[in-house]
């Protein structure tokens, strides 16, 4: 059922005005945390307003000016695009508190906080876009909005790494383009709102220039090897910018993508008919692998946690080429489980560079004596990634290992199993040293980071076990996930 | 082919003088005789459309006592009074122009000009 | 190296010209498309229709007047393009002063070599004959050869050889301040004054009256035409000399 | 109102009668002149607005001024193309508010010049709107001469020798490219007795020989290419728009060089209609062109540390982008490219707009030396960020949908690598115009004092920010412009056959 609903639009509205009255406010900080937060909350209170209806299967439309024949500026908040939304509305509450007390006593703050509402507002563009066009519309100012809070520091480094950034992610917008032009000029259309709008009769040829231009473009904000190299450099950034770009989103514009792409562009019986999955399936087993690897050997903590979101957003990747239900499902819900335990980490890693100026693991020796609520919180977010039951990185590594056994693949298994032994390796030495290793006179004193940078990660690591205590639950974000994968599968 | 050329000869004329000026303008050095090749340039294109309006053993194209058939076509020279004047006013600017490099660099020569930037 | 990218530039000129032209029409003879299309009508009807013996001021005036409209605008925009380059700094004392160019020109205008007696008296001589000859052309234009832009230049002709002989100061007076302007211009204001009235009479801007009760009127409107090219071209001639001579 | 006939005769004429007006209002004291041209381009917006109103709801129409009609007077036709003179009116009418301060500032320049550069300008664009609505050759020929005058002029107006020296580079290139025009004109008179565009498209079509027909087309096609500044007769252009004074360099990059564009416009509506030449030729050379006008102009522009040099360069890549639209010659990449002639117009503006503006009061004109400059001169920066944005063709602003359009009529022809071509050059210019935005905003200033820089003034500032914000609106509505030119371009192809 689809019903026309100005709440739909409301919503990235409410981003974008937002953004325009901080930078208004300029530097007068109380006017612009109360924007900033009655903005957040308002636009999770729209958000969750739609949850009941979507989870009934509502659909939510609202189309606006046509750009070329027949494709238009609309929206359309489809299950999918709800469980995005619902996550990056989460986060922005989150971490909108968390960058208030991260942020003071900075520079740039009204540059900082407005860009950050346009990033939230083009992010949820993008969960809500009806096309493909104004998926990329979205897409490209993400891009844009995003690069003054790469190289907010205006360091050589930062413009190093905000140079290297837009030439990543702008190559493959251009990618992108490509691809839609050819889906454009092949069909007519550039509708997502249709489990595939692609068919076999265009040609292999055409096919794979179109799969391969989108996948390829937004593999690259997905950071799949060997397209990742901008996301361990962009981690100059401030913190919460980097929570926001390695767990809402730039790279889950990526994987969004990639999930439009496989299911509303292509559709899993197509793509199940001219096998181009199985190299996607390969390369993302390969990226989740080698990025955890890499990961192991990181001494940088934000550096460390880059990698294992390369290695984490291949998860998704992986269970959009399966192509089976089980699979789907686990890569939908990934986006929500990778997000919150991931963030709770950056939080973690933030509130401890603010309050202790350490930066690299082995500084970190029995700081769990003074930081004990965040570092527990950091333990919540390692046991997910590691794939304990209760924990909701359990739930991904479940529902994909039932799809992968579901296609046959047997030897995903064995990936998952791996990656959870390459997670322990890499995050377990890092609980270890907190807790246990100590310099010897080490004594239980806490001084904790600010009020507003530890409710936000404590906040954060409670979303983490809830997820993964009430998959089966009715009216939490895993049923959109469900619904999204009937309305995919046509079941 | 050579003989249509024989039979257009006055439009090859024209075509020959073009080329002159074309040449005049990439050779010379001396800003006013690159201008002098346009001028030739622009009279090639003149005498071409003056050309072509006339006709074998025609009179001007102004009625009156003793004007006979068949007369020339009057539009060419029409259009070419006015190229003419377009001309001379191309002409002023680009003298005024060479006068005040002149006043400024102390030479029309475009190599030395282009030293000086 | 250089002689042969401008060799080979020229053959790559003249070889598609020379094709093309030697594919035209033959040369004078009565039947190709230039004598049977407009121009025939033109030469059969024009007199009547244009109200001109002299044909091509009828297609300059009547038929095509928008283009000599343009024509004189663009002698009018090479005059204002004249000054706008040569009007030089040192001349200009500060402040909001009139600004006339050539006023302003003359005062620090150089020496003028001396002028032979000879090319003095002839030129004084032979002055007034020559504007009643430029006069002759101009309203004389439809019906011999001849017409304002031709009549302007031998106006303009005689201004500078009046400067050269007399001295700019002399000169200057043909044109005072006030009318300068007014004088630069007339080419273009006159055309859009004529072709407002005939406008007004026929419904078409830039129309001439064809009615033979109104025959009387299009030759007046022809004649100010003329008198208002030979005027501007004069004046921008004039005006141009002497602004490139103060440099 | 829309349908009084006059209209037509009106907009060509106020303009150029204004420029005569402007030193007989300017005896008592130059200052009335810039009241007087902007008096003059409000006159000739109303207009024009009432004529694109017209257009838009009853389609292509004409004045036959004189009354006779074509093909024995001339005629002036108004057709969708014809349209641009809405944004000759606009971006006019700016540059002349923008001028006030501008002028008074050069201090090279003569005050009593000052109301010439008016008359000059005012004669520009009359001589533009002359150009785009005359249905005549020979006309057009003559709109084209008065614009290119009023053009060298003005781009040596600052009065500089490097600037004058730019300008004689220009007259002389450009006077060599009327000449063409003039010579293919003279040579489509031979054939077919005739001037009036559409009386030649017919008459063309019933020719035996083909010859003629292609000599001038071809040079028809390489004057309006110089016009239009295609590589690799690019030549003149870089020179002369950066070192024009800023509001000459928004009209010339925004609307001269588009004349040439329309030009070539009119050459194909003749051609097509006339059907007797298989223009594939031309159309693959303008491709080609148009694709190493892209690459090239974005190489360029990359190693300029002058401002302005380096919009300069981005023109030619931007015209790179029309022309290709022009050749590719389906449905799709015409509309995107007449439409990029709007848009780039408006984009381009504000750039140098913007530009001018910091020049004006920095003194700078280099990226480097200008760092920092986003803190002191914030509104203005932000306008240059929109433009840059646009130009790029990042959604949604107004540079995006052309740039689609564009790629879509390549994949449509058939020969995607020009798509490919298109949107990956348009990265390339991207890397130029991230390291302006990253000279104004985030890297440390070279002067300090650039800190303590006062905000434009208003008169340049408003002008400035109309255009920038024109720029995100025709992005977000560029649906209307696009709709708006679409039955033009399909009554410029249907001789094609669909």
């Amino acid at each position: 059922m689809e019903v026309t609903d100005i709440r739909v639009i409301l919503a990235p509205a409410i981003s974008l005005l937002c953004a325009a009255l901080v930078f208004l406010a300029g530097s007068n900080k109380h006017w612009r945390r109360f924007w900033m937060l009655s903005a957040a909350t308002l636009k999770l209170g729209v958000v969750m307003s739609m949850l009941p209806g979507s989870l009934q299967g509502t659909v939510y439309t609202w189309g606006m000016i046509e750009f070329t024949p027949g494709i238009g500026l609309a929206f359309r908040a489809d299950a999918l695009g709800m469980f995005f939304a619902v996550v990056s509305s989460t986060l922005w509450v989150i971490t909108t508190i968390y960058a208030i007390g991260y942020m003071t006593g900075d520079e740039h703050r009204v540059r900082f906080f407005g860009f950050f509402a346009l990033c939230v507002s083009t992010t949820v563009g993008l969960a809500f876009a009806e096309n493909l066009l104004t998926f990329f519309l979205f897409y490209e100012m993400l891009t844009i909005c995003t690069y003054p809070l790469v190289i907010h520091d205006e360091t050589p480094d930062a413009l190093k790494a905000g140079r290297k950034y837009l030439t990543y992610t702008l190559i493959g917008g251009a990618f992108i383009m490509v691809g839609s032009v050819i889906v454009y000029d092949a069909t007519g259309t550039l509708s997502l709102g249709h489990p595939g709008i692609l068919s076999a009769e265009l040609g292999t040829r055409t096919l794979l220039l179109i799969f391969v231009s989108l996948v390829g473009g937004f593999a690259v904000k997905a950071a799949v090897m060997p397209l990742h190299g901008w996301l361990p450099s962009a981690m100059v950034a401030p913190t919460p910018v980097s929570a926001l770009l390695h767990a809402v989103a730039v790279v889950k514009a990526g994987a969004f993508g990639i999930l439009r792409t496989v299911y509303n562009v292509f559709g899993v019986d197509l793509l199940e008919d001219i096998g181009f999955a199985v190299p996607l399936m390969w390369i993302a087993a390969f990226t989740i692998l080698a990025a955890s690897l890499v990961a192991i050997f990181q001494d940088n903590i934000k550096r460390r946690l880059a990698f294992s979101t390369i290695s984490q957003l291949s998860y998704i990747v992986l269970g959009a080429a399966l192509l089976t239900p089980f699979a789907a499902t686990a890569a939908i819900v990934h986006i929500a489980n990778q997000a919150f335990a991931k963030i709770t980490m950056f939080f973690v890693a933030g509130a401890i560079q603010r309050t202790t100026g350490k930066t690299n693991v082995h500084e970190l020796a029995g700081i769990g004596y003074r930081m004990p609520w965040t570092m527990g919180a950091f333990t919540v977010a390692a046991l997910s990634f590691i794939g304990m039951p209760l924990f909701a990185g359990f739930i991904t590594k479940w529902y994909l290992s039932l799809g992968a056994l579901e296609s046959g693949e047997y030897w995903v298994l064995a990936v998952m199993i791996a990656s959870s032994l390459f997670n322990a390796a890499y995050f377990l030495p890092i609980v270890y040293l907190a807790f246990f290793k100590a310099p010897p006179g080490t004594q239980l004193r806490v001084a904790e980071a600010r009020p507003t940078l530890l409710i936000s990660t404590l906040v954060a690591a409670a979303y983490v076990i809830v997820l993964g205590t009430t998959a089966e639950v009715p009216g939490m974000p895993f049923s959109l996930a469900q619904a999204a994968v009937h309305f995919v599968f046509g079941m | 082919m050579l003989e249509a050329l024989w039979n257009n000869v006055d439009y090859v004329a024209s075509v020959v003088l073009f080329c002159i000026g074309l040449y005049i303008i990439i050779a010379k050095n001396n800003l006013i005789k690159k201008f002098l090749g346009l001028n030739i340039m622009e009279t090639a294109v003149f005498s071409f459309i003056i050309a072509l309006g006339v006709i074998d053993g025609g009179d001007a194209p102004i009625m009156g006592a003793g004007a006979h058939a068949p007369f020339s076509s009057p539009v060419p020279q029409a259009l070419v009074l006015t190229g003419i004047v377009v001309a001379v006013s191309t002409t002023a600017l680009a003298l005024s122009l060479i006068i005040r490099i002149y006043r400024q660099c102390g030479t029309i020569e475009a190599d030395e000009l282009r030293e000086m930037e | 190296m250089k002689k042969a990218f401008v060799a080979a530039l020229l053959i790559l000129t003249a070889m598609p010209l020379l094709i093309g032209v030697a594919a035209l029409p033959p040369h004078g003879d009565p039947d190709t498309p230039v004598h049977t299309h407009i121009s025939a009508r033109y030469l059969e009807e024009g007199r009547e229709e244009a109200g001109a013996d002299n044909i091509v001021t009828g297609v300059l005036l009547n038929y095509r007047g928008l283009d000599t409209a343009g024509e004189v605008t663009v002698i009018f925009t090479a005059l204002m393009a004249g000054l706008a380059v040569l009007i030089s700094h040192k001349k200009q004392p500060e402040g909001d002063a009139a600004y006339d160019a050539a006023e302003a020109a003359a005062e620090d205008a150089p020496v003028r070599a001396p002028v032979s007696p000879v090319v003095s008296f002839v030129v004084r001589l032979l002055a007034p004959f020559i504007a009643l000859f430029a006069v002759y052309v101009i309203v004389n234009g439809h019906v011999t050869p001849g017409g304002g832009f031709q009549g302007g230049a031998i106006l303009g002709a005689l201004f500078i050889a009046l400067t050269i002989v007399l001295g700019r100061e002399r000169t200057r007076t043909l044109m005072p301040r006030l009318a300068q302007p007014w004088m630069q211009g007339a080419a273009l204001l006159t055309f859009v004054g004529v072709g407002i009235v005939g406008g007004a009479l026929t419904g078409y801007f830039l129309g001439f009256p064809a009615d033979a009760s109104l025959h009387l009127a299009r030759k007046l409107m022809m004649l100010v035409l003329e008198a208002g090219i030979g005027l501007g071209g004069a004046a921008v001639f004039a005006t141009l000399f002497l602004q490139m001579e103060a440099e | 109102m829309a349908a009084w006939p006059h209209w037509l005769p009106l907009v060509v004429l106020a303009p150029l009668l204004g420029a005569v007006f402007t030193p007989v209002v300017s005896l008592r004291s130059r200052h009335v002149a810039p009241w007087w041209a902007l008096a003059v381009m409000s006159a000739t917006s109303v207009a024009a607005l009432f004529l694109v109103l017209r257009v838009a709801s009853e389609g292509p129409f004409s004045y036959l001024p004189g009354g006779w009609q074509p093909p024995y007077g001339i005629e002036l036709r108004f057709d969708e193309f014809s349209a641009v003179i809405s944004v000759i009116c606009l971006i006019g009418w700016l540059a002349v508010l923008y001028s006030l301060r501008y002028t008074e500032w050069l201090r090279e320049v003569p005050k009593q010049r000052i109301p010439y550069y008016y008359a000059l300008l005012l004669l520009n664009l009359g001589g533009m709107i002359g150009f785009v609505v005359t249905g005549d050759l020979f006309n057009l020929f003559v709109f084209l001469e008065i614009l290119s005058l009023s053009a060298y002029a003005l781009v040596a107006f600052s009065g500089e020798h490097i600037a004058e020296m730019a300008a004689f580079k220009y007259l002389l290139m450009g006077a060599i490219s009327s000449l063409l025009v003039l010579f293919s004109v003279g040579i489509i008179f031979g054939i077919t007795g005739s001037l009036n565009m559409a009386d030649v498209a017919t008459r063309i079509g019933q020719l035996d020989s083909a010859a003629p027909a292609a000599l001038a087309l071809a040079m028809l096609a390489i004057g309006f290419m110089v016009k239009a500044a295609v590589f690799p007769v690019h030549i003149w252009l870089p020179d002369a728009h950066a070192i024009a004074p800023s509001p000459i360099s928004a009209v010339l990059s925004g609307l001269v060089v588009k004349v040439g564009i329309i030009g070539l416009i009119r050459v194909y509506q003749i051609y097509y209609a006339a059907g007797v030449l298989d223009l594939h030729t031309l159309n693959q050379v303008l491709v080609w062109l148009g694709a190493i006008s892209i690459v090239m102009g974005a190489f360029f522009a990359i190693f300029q540390d002058d401002i302005k040099l380096m919009l300069a360069y981005s023109t030619i890549s931007n015209v790179g982008y029309i022309v290709m639209g022009l050749g590719l010659s389906t449905n799709f990449s015409v509309i995107g490219g007449s439409v990029h002639v709007f848009n780039h117009a408006l984009i381009k503006a504000t750039l140098f707009l913007a530009a001018g503006a910091l020049i004006y009061r920095t003194g700078y004109r280099t990226l480097t030396d200008l760092r920092g400059i986003g803190r002191s001169m914030p509104l203005t920066c932000i306008a240059i960020s929109i433009g840059a944005i646009s130009i790029v063709g990042i959604p949604p602003t107004a540079g995006f949908l052309c740039k689609w359009y564009i790629a879509l009529g390549a994949f449509e022809a058939d020969q995607p690598f020009f798509g490919f071509a298109l949107i990956f050059g348009a990265l390339f210019i991207f890397i130029y115009y991230i390291r302006m935005v990253n000279a104004f905003y985030f890297q440390a200033p070279v002067h300090p004092e650039i800190l303590e820089v006062a905000e434009a003034p208003l008169s340049m500032l408003a002008p400035t920010l109309l255009l920038a914000s024109l720029c995100l609106i025709m992005g977000i509505l560029g649906r209307i412009p696009l709709a708006f030119i679409e039955p033009a371009a399909a009554r410029l192809l249907a001789p094609l056959g669909g």
